[in-house]
C-alpha cells in the first residue's frame, strides 16, 4: 500500500480533528464535496459541524478565523488556489501576522495554500508564494516536499502558536507516493539533507526538491556528487544546515519554482554569502521561474520553471568555476 | 446560443478523448441568458467581460469560433497565445477584456472602461456588460465594483446567473437574502429578475436593463435563475445536484426551451432549426480541424517578458501620444 | 458618553500642546452612538470591536480610563506596549479586538469570535458588535464579512455611524443607495435606523437590535444619521462640512440633546450633571497625569520579535492544550 | 525658494494633466480636499473632471484603473497609503501586471504609494512594500529618493507603458527640499551614484539614502570613503551601476527599510554574488528593518529601522573585513 502527498494532507487533518477539539476546518467546497483536490474528502460526515462550506469570500474567511483564533480555536482555512489567497492578502499579513506583536494574543491559524504549477493549469491556478508570505514578521511559511512532510508539518504547523501559512505543491498531490506516512520527523524550522554528495549544494524545496534530485542523479553518471537540501520550512529558514552543507561542498545553487526577482532563492543566497562567505569556493548562484506569469500552454510551462536540464545546466556551470 | 452547445459539445468530448489543453467549463443550461446578454450588445459600441460559462455571449457578441477552438486546442495563433488559456481568452482591443480567474474582478474593469469613454466624451449610447455566478456576488470585488459604478452611475449592466451552486456549494452557504436581486436597491442600481431557462423571457428582461443603461438610467443588475446542466468543469460530475433540483422548473434545458418557442412563435421551422445545427456542426468541425493543424506555442520563440517597455532605456522616453 | 467627551477634549487639548504620540481621531458628535452601543453590551460576555470614534462605547463596554491615556501619551504600560496606538488599542481577551487601520476588517473577526463560541457550545445569550463609518461601507471586506455572518445567522450587530463623510468625502461620492439601511435587505439581516444625535432614540434602536442579534434573530444592522463635529482628525479643521451641514439637524450635539433629555425625563438633575462633569474631569485629569510619568517603551528591553514561537525548535512541538 | 519632495510630485502631476489629456487621477479625498498630504491640492480646480474621489474600495479603484487603460487612458490612482494597497493586491498583481503578457495590451496606469515609516504612525501607516510588488513579473517599482526624481520619475512612469508602482516616501514629503525640481535626470532603471567613494558601497533606496549619506559623512571623519548607490527603480534593478560600484571598493552593504527577510537587498546581494563575486573583498551585509510589524511609539520606530548609527556600525563591520 502506498499513501500520497495529498492522503498525507487529508490524514493529518482527520488527526487534527480527532485529536484536538479546537481545531475545525473552513473552505471552498471541503464540507460534503470534500474540497478541489479532495483534501477534506470524508472529513465533513466523520466530523459534523467541524468542516464548513466557506462562501467566495477569501478576506472574510481569513478574517473570520482570526477571530475564532483569537477564541481559542485553531482553524484550518483551505484556499482553494494558492493564487486566490492575493484577496485575503490584508486579513493575512496585516491582521493575522501582526496580531500577536500587537496584542499579545498569538492567532494559530493555519492557511493551506495549494501551490505551484501544473501543466495547463495558468497564470492564475499556479502560482508559488511563499516568498510572498515570508517577507512579513510574524508569519511561519512551510513548503513540504515528501508525504510525510506533509503529514507532520501540517500537524506540527497546526500545533504551534503562530499563523502559518502552509503551501502544499499541486503537482506533487497525486504524484508523489511513499510506503508510509510516517517518515523522519523533523521540527519545524529545520532542513534536510535529502541527497548527500560533496561537489555542490543545491538548496531548495517543495516539488523543485524532486527536480533537484533527478538533476544530481544525472550528474552522478559524470561523477559528481550533488548535496540536495532540502528548506521544509522557507521562514525561519535553516541557516545552519545550509551552511553546514556549503561548507562541506564550497558551492550552492538555490532552485526555486517562483518568479525570479527577491524571494527564497534570493534570501538563501544573502544569508549564506553574509555569513558563510568564506565557505564559496564559487559564485553563488540561482535558478527561478522566468519573469512572466506562469503560462498556461504545458510547453511553454515546462520551460518557464526549473527542470532537470536547467537545473544540470546550472550546476554544470557552477562546477566549472 | 446553439453554436454555443454544440461547440461546447464538441470541447466536451475533445476533453474526453485527452486533446484538451487545460480544463473545460461549460455554460451548458445558461445559454438562453447569456445568448441574451450577448445578443444586446453591439460589438465596437459595447463592452462585454464573458465569464466561465459564456460560450453563448461569446458568440452573439461576434467572437469568432476560431478563437475558442485556437485557444482550448493549444494553438499558438489564438488571442492568448498559449500564455493563458480557454476561458480566460479574450480581445480587449475589440470591447471584450480576458477575465482573471479571481471571481468578481471583471465588474471594475469594465467599470473603467466606461469611465474612459467618459473622460473621452464618448461615452453616450454605450454599455458595458458583464455576468457573474451566484458565489461571486459574495466577493469584495462584485460589491466594491458595482458601488463603484453606482456612484459614478455608468451603463453597466450584471447579470447574475444564479445556477444554485458555485462548484458544490449551495446558495443556503453563499447568501442570507430571500433572493440575490434584493441587493440591487442596496447599491441604488436597477434590478430585474428573470426565468433563465426561458429564452424569450430572458432575450426581454435582458434587453431592457441594457436599454436602460444604455439611456443614462445607471447600472443595471439582472437575476437569471437557473441550473448548470454539468458539472461545475468536466471534471466534475456534479453528484451534489439532487435529483429533486434536476428534475424542477429550473432543470429543464434552456435550449429545448428555446427550440419550442422559435417554432410555436413561428421564428423558425423545425426543418430550418434543424439545417442550422448541421451547418454549425460542420463550422465547429472546420474550426476544430483547423486549429488541431496549427502549430503549438515555442519556448525557443517566447520573449519571456511581462514588460511591454524593453529595458535598459537608454535616455527618459516621452509620451507617445500626449498632445 | 459625557466622560467620553471630557477625556476627548483633554486628548484634544494635548494634542494640541504637542504631548501626544501619534494622531488624535475624535467621536466628538458620535458619542449617544457608542455609548448606546456600549452600554447594550455586557463585558465579559458579549465581544465589542470599537473603531476610530467609540471612545464612548469603550468606556460604556468598560475599558478602563487609564488604557486610553496610557497609549495615547505613550506609556510602556498601555494594552499596545507603545508597539500600537491610540484607536487601535484593544484588549482581545477580554472581548474587545485591537483594530487594524484597514476599513472593515474587523466584521469578520468579530464573526470568527462568534463562530468559535457556537462551535464551543457557548454562544447563547451572546452578541457581537462594531460599528462602522458609511465610507467603510464600501469596502470588500465589510461585504464580505457580514455576507458570512448572515449565512452563519451569528448574532453580530453592526452599527453604522453615516456621519456624512468619510475624511472628506461626502456620501454622495460613497453610494448611490437613497439609505444605507437598504443594504440590510440585501444580506437577509435585521435593519434599524435612527437619529443619532438623539440618544434616547439611539439607546432604545440600538438595544432592540442586540436583543434581537442576542434572541437569535441573525445579523442586525443599524444606520445612525448624525455628523462628526470634529476634523477627521485633530490635524483636520473639516473646512469642507458647509455650515448648511453643520447647521442642519444633524449639526446639534448629541451631548446637549442627552443632558436636555435626562433633565426633561427626571434621569438626573442640572446639578447633578455638574457633578458628574467635575468628577470626570478630575478621573481625567488623573489619569493622564498618572500616564504621563510612566516610562515609555524602551527599544532594548523589546524582545523584537514578532512570533510567539521562539525558534529554533529543538524537537516538533505537540498542542499545549489538544485533549 | 525651495521645493519639497511633495511639491515635485504635485507638479509633475499638474504637468501630467496639462500635457497630457489620457491621465486622470483617482484617490480618496484627492479633489476638493487634495489628498490626505496634500499631493493634489488645487488640481481639481485647476482640471474640472480629471480629478475623482474615489469610495474607500482600493480593489475596484485598482480594477477600475485597468479598464480605463484598456481603453487608452494613463490613470494615476493614489492609494491614501501605502499599506491600503494590501486590499488591492489582487488587481494590482493578478489584474494589472498580467495584462500585457496574457493580451498583448499594455496597462499604462501609475499607483502612486506613501511609503514607509515616519513617527508615530505605526504598523499600519508605515510600510514599504517595493519588494513585496517588485517579485511580480509586469510590474515597475520606483523609489525615488530626491525631489528631483520624484517629479521626474513621476513624469516618467506614467509615459511608461507598463503598469508603474510608484512608492513615494511620506519622511521625504516636507523634510526634503531641493533649490530646483529639475535635477539630474536620469531613465527610469538607471541608477545613481549619489556619493562617490572608495572604500566600500552602500545600494539603498528612497529615503534610506539620505541615512546612508550622512553614515557616509560621519565616517568621512575617519578617512572612509563611502560610495552611496541610489538605486531609483528597484525595478528593474540597475545591476551594471551596482557592479561598477562595487568593483571600485570591492565592499558591499545593502540598505533598505522594509522588513529583513527577502526583499530589495536581497535580492541586491543575490545578483552581485552571483555575477560579480570576483569584485567582493569582503562578505556583502544587509542591513534591513526588524523582523516586526513597525512599532508605533516614535522610541521604537526609530530602532526599528536603519539609522545613520546603525549603518555606520554595519560599515564599519565590512570595512574591517
Ligand atoms: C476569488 C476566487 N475564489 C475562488 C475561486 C475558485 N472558483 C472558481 S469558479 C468557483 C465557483 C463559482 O461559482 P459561481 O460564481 O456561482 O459561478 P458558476 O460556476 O456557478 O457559474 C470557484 C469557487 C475563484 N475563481 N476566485
Ligand atoms: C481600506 C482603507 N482605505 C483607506 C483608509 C484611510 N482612511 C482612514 S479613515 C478614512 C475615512 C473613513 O470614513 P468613514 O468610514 O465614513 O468613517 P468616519 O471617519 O467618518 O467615522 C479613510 C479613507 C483606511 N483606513 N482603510
Ligand atoms: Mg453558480
Ligand atoms: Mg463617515
Amino acid at each position: 500500500m502506498s499513501v500520497t502527498y495529498i492522503d498525507a494532507i487529508r490524514e493529518a487533518q482527520e488527526k487534527l480533528l480527532r485529536d484536538d477539539p479546537r481545531v475545525f476546518l473552513y473552505g471552498q467546497d471541503i464540507a460534503g464535496f470534500g474540497g478541489a483536490f479532495k483534501a477534506t474528502k470524508g472529513l465533513a460526515d466523520q466530523f459534523p459541524n467541524r468542516v464548513f462550506d466557506a462562501p467566495i469570500s477569501e478576506d472574510a474567511m481569513i478574517g473570520m478565523a482570526v477571530g475564532a483564533a483569537i477564541e481559542g480555536m485553531r482553524p484550518i482555512v483551505e484556499m482553494q488556489f494558492a493564487d486566490f489567497s492575493s484577496v485575503a492578502f490584508n486579513q493575512i499579513i496585516n491582521q493575522a501576522a501582526t496580531h500577536f506583536y500587537r496584542t499579545g494574543i498569538p492567532i494559530p491559524i493555519t492557511v493551506r495554500l495549494p501551490s505551484g504549477g501544473t501543466p495547463g493549469s495558468g497564470p492564475f491556478h499556479s502560482q508559488s508564494m511563499e516568498g510572498i508570505y515570508a517577507q512579513y514578521p510574524g508569519l511561519v511559511v512551510l513548503t513540504p516536499a515528501t508525504v510525510s512532510d506533509a503529514y507532520h508539518m501540517l500537524l506540527d504547523g497546526v500545533a504551534l502558536d503562530d499563523p502559518v501559512i502552509y503551501c502544499e505543491h499541486k503537482f506533487l498531490y497525486r504524484w508523489l507516493k511513499a510506503k508510509s506516512i510516517n517518515g523522519d520527523h523533523l521540527p519545524i524550522g529545520q532542513a534536510r539533507i535529502t541527497r548527500p554528495g560533496k561537489h555542490a549544494s543545491v538548496v531548495t524545496y517543495s516539488a523543485m526538491v524532486h527536480e533537484a534530485v533527478r538533476a544530481a542523479e544525472r550528474l552522478a553518471q559524470d561523477g559528481w556528487e550533488i548535496e540536495v537540501v532540502d528548506l521544509r520550512s522557507v521562514k525561519p529558514l535553516d541557516l545552519d544546515t545550509i551552511l553546514a552543507s556549503v561548507a562541506r561542498t564550497g558551492r550552492l545553487l538555490a532552485v526555486g519554482e517562483a518568479f525570479p526577482w527577491g524571494g527564497v532563492t534570493a534570501e538563501v543566497i544573502a544569508r549564506v554569502t553574509e555569513e558563510g562567505f568564506h565557505l564559496l569556493d564559487a559564485p553563488p548562484q540561482r535558478l527561478n521561474a522566468r519573469d512572466t506569469p506562469v503560462p498556461y500552454h504545458p510547453k511553454l510551462w515546462a520551460a518557464h520553471r526549473p527542470t532537470p536540464e536547467s537545473i544540470c545546466e546550472a550546476l554544470r556551470k557552477l562546477l566549472s568555476f | 446560443m446553439l453554436r454555443a452547445r454544440i461547440l461546447e459539445n464538441k470541447l466536451s468530448s475533445l476533453y474526453k478523448a485527452g486533446k484538451i489543453v487545460g480544463g473545460v467549463y461549460l455554460g451548458r443550461g445558461q445559454e438562453a441568458v447569456s445568448a441574451s446578454l450577448g445578443t444586446s450588445l453591439i460589438q465596437g459600441t459595447d463592452f462585454f467581460a464573458p465569464l466561465i460559462r459564456d460560450q453563448a455571449g461569446r458568440t452573439a457578441f461576434g467572437e469568432p469560433l476560431i478563437d475558442c477552438t485556437r485557444t482550448y486546442l493549444g494553438s499558438v495563433l489564438g488571442p492568448m497565445r498559449g500564455r493563458d488559456g480557454n476561458i480566460h481568452r479574450g480581445r480587449p482591443s475589440m470591447g471584450m477584456p480576458a477575465m482573471i480567474s479571481h471571481l468578481g474582478a471583471q465588474v471594475p474593469v469594465v467599470a473603467g472602461m466606461l469611465f474612459a469613454k467618459r473622460l473621452q466624451g464618448t461615452l453616450a449610447g454605450r454599455v458595458g456588460a458583464t455576468c457573474i455566478g451566484d458565489g461571486a456576488t459574495s466577493t469584495g470585488a462584485f460589491h466594491e465594483g458595482i458601488n463603484l459604478a453606482a456612484i459614478e452611475k455608468l451603463p453597466l449592466v450584471v447579470v447574475v446567473a444564479n445556477n444554485q451552486f458555485a462548484y458544490s456549494t449551495p446558495n443556503s452557504r453563499q447568501f442570507a437574502c430571500v433572493d440575490l436581486i434584493e441587493k440591487a436597491r442596496g447599491y441604488g442600481i436597477g434590478g430585474f429578475s428573470v426565468d433563465g431557462t426561458d429564452l424569450l423571457a430572458s432575450a426581454s428582461v435582458i434587453s431592457e436593463a441594457v436599454r436602460r443603461a444604455r439611456e443614462g438610467g445607471g447600472p443595471q443588475m439582472v437575476v437569471a435563475r437557473l441550473l448548470r446542466l454539468s458539472g461545475h468543469g468536466e471534471h466534475d460530475d456534479g453528484s451534489y445536484v439532487t435529483t429533486d433540483i434536476r428534475s424542477g422548473h429550473y432543470g429543464r434545458d434552456c435550449i429545448e426551451v428555446a427550440m419550442r418557442q422559435l417554432v410555436e412563435n413561428g421564428f423558425a421551422s423545425v426543418d430550418e432549426i434543424i439545417k442550422w445545427q448541421e451547418q454549425i456542426v460542420e463550422e465547429v468541425q472546420r474550426a476544430v480541424a483547423q486549429a488541431q493543424q496549427e502549430p503549438v506555442p515555442d519556448p525557443y520563440h517566447e520573449d519571456w517578458t511581462a514588460l511591454a517597455t524593453r529595458f535598459p532605456l537608454s535616455q527618459p522616453i516621452t509620451p507617445s501620444n500626449a498632445q
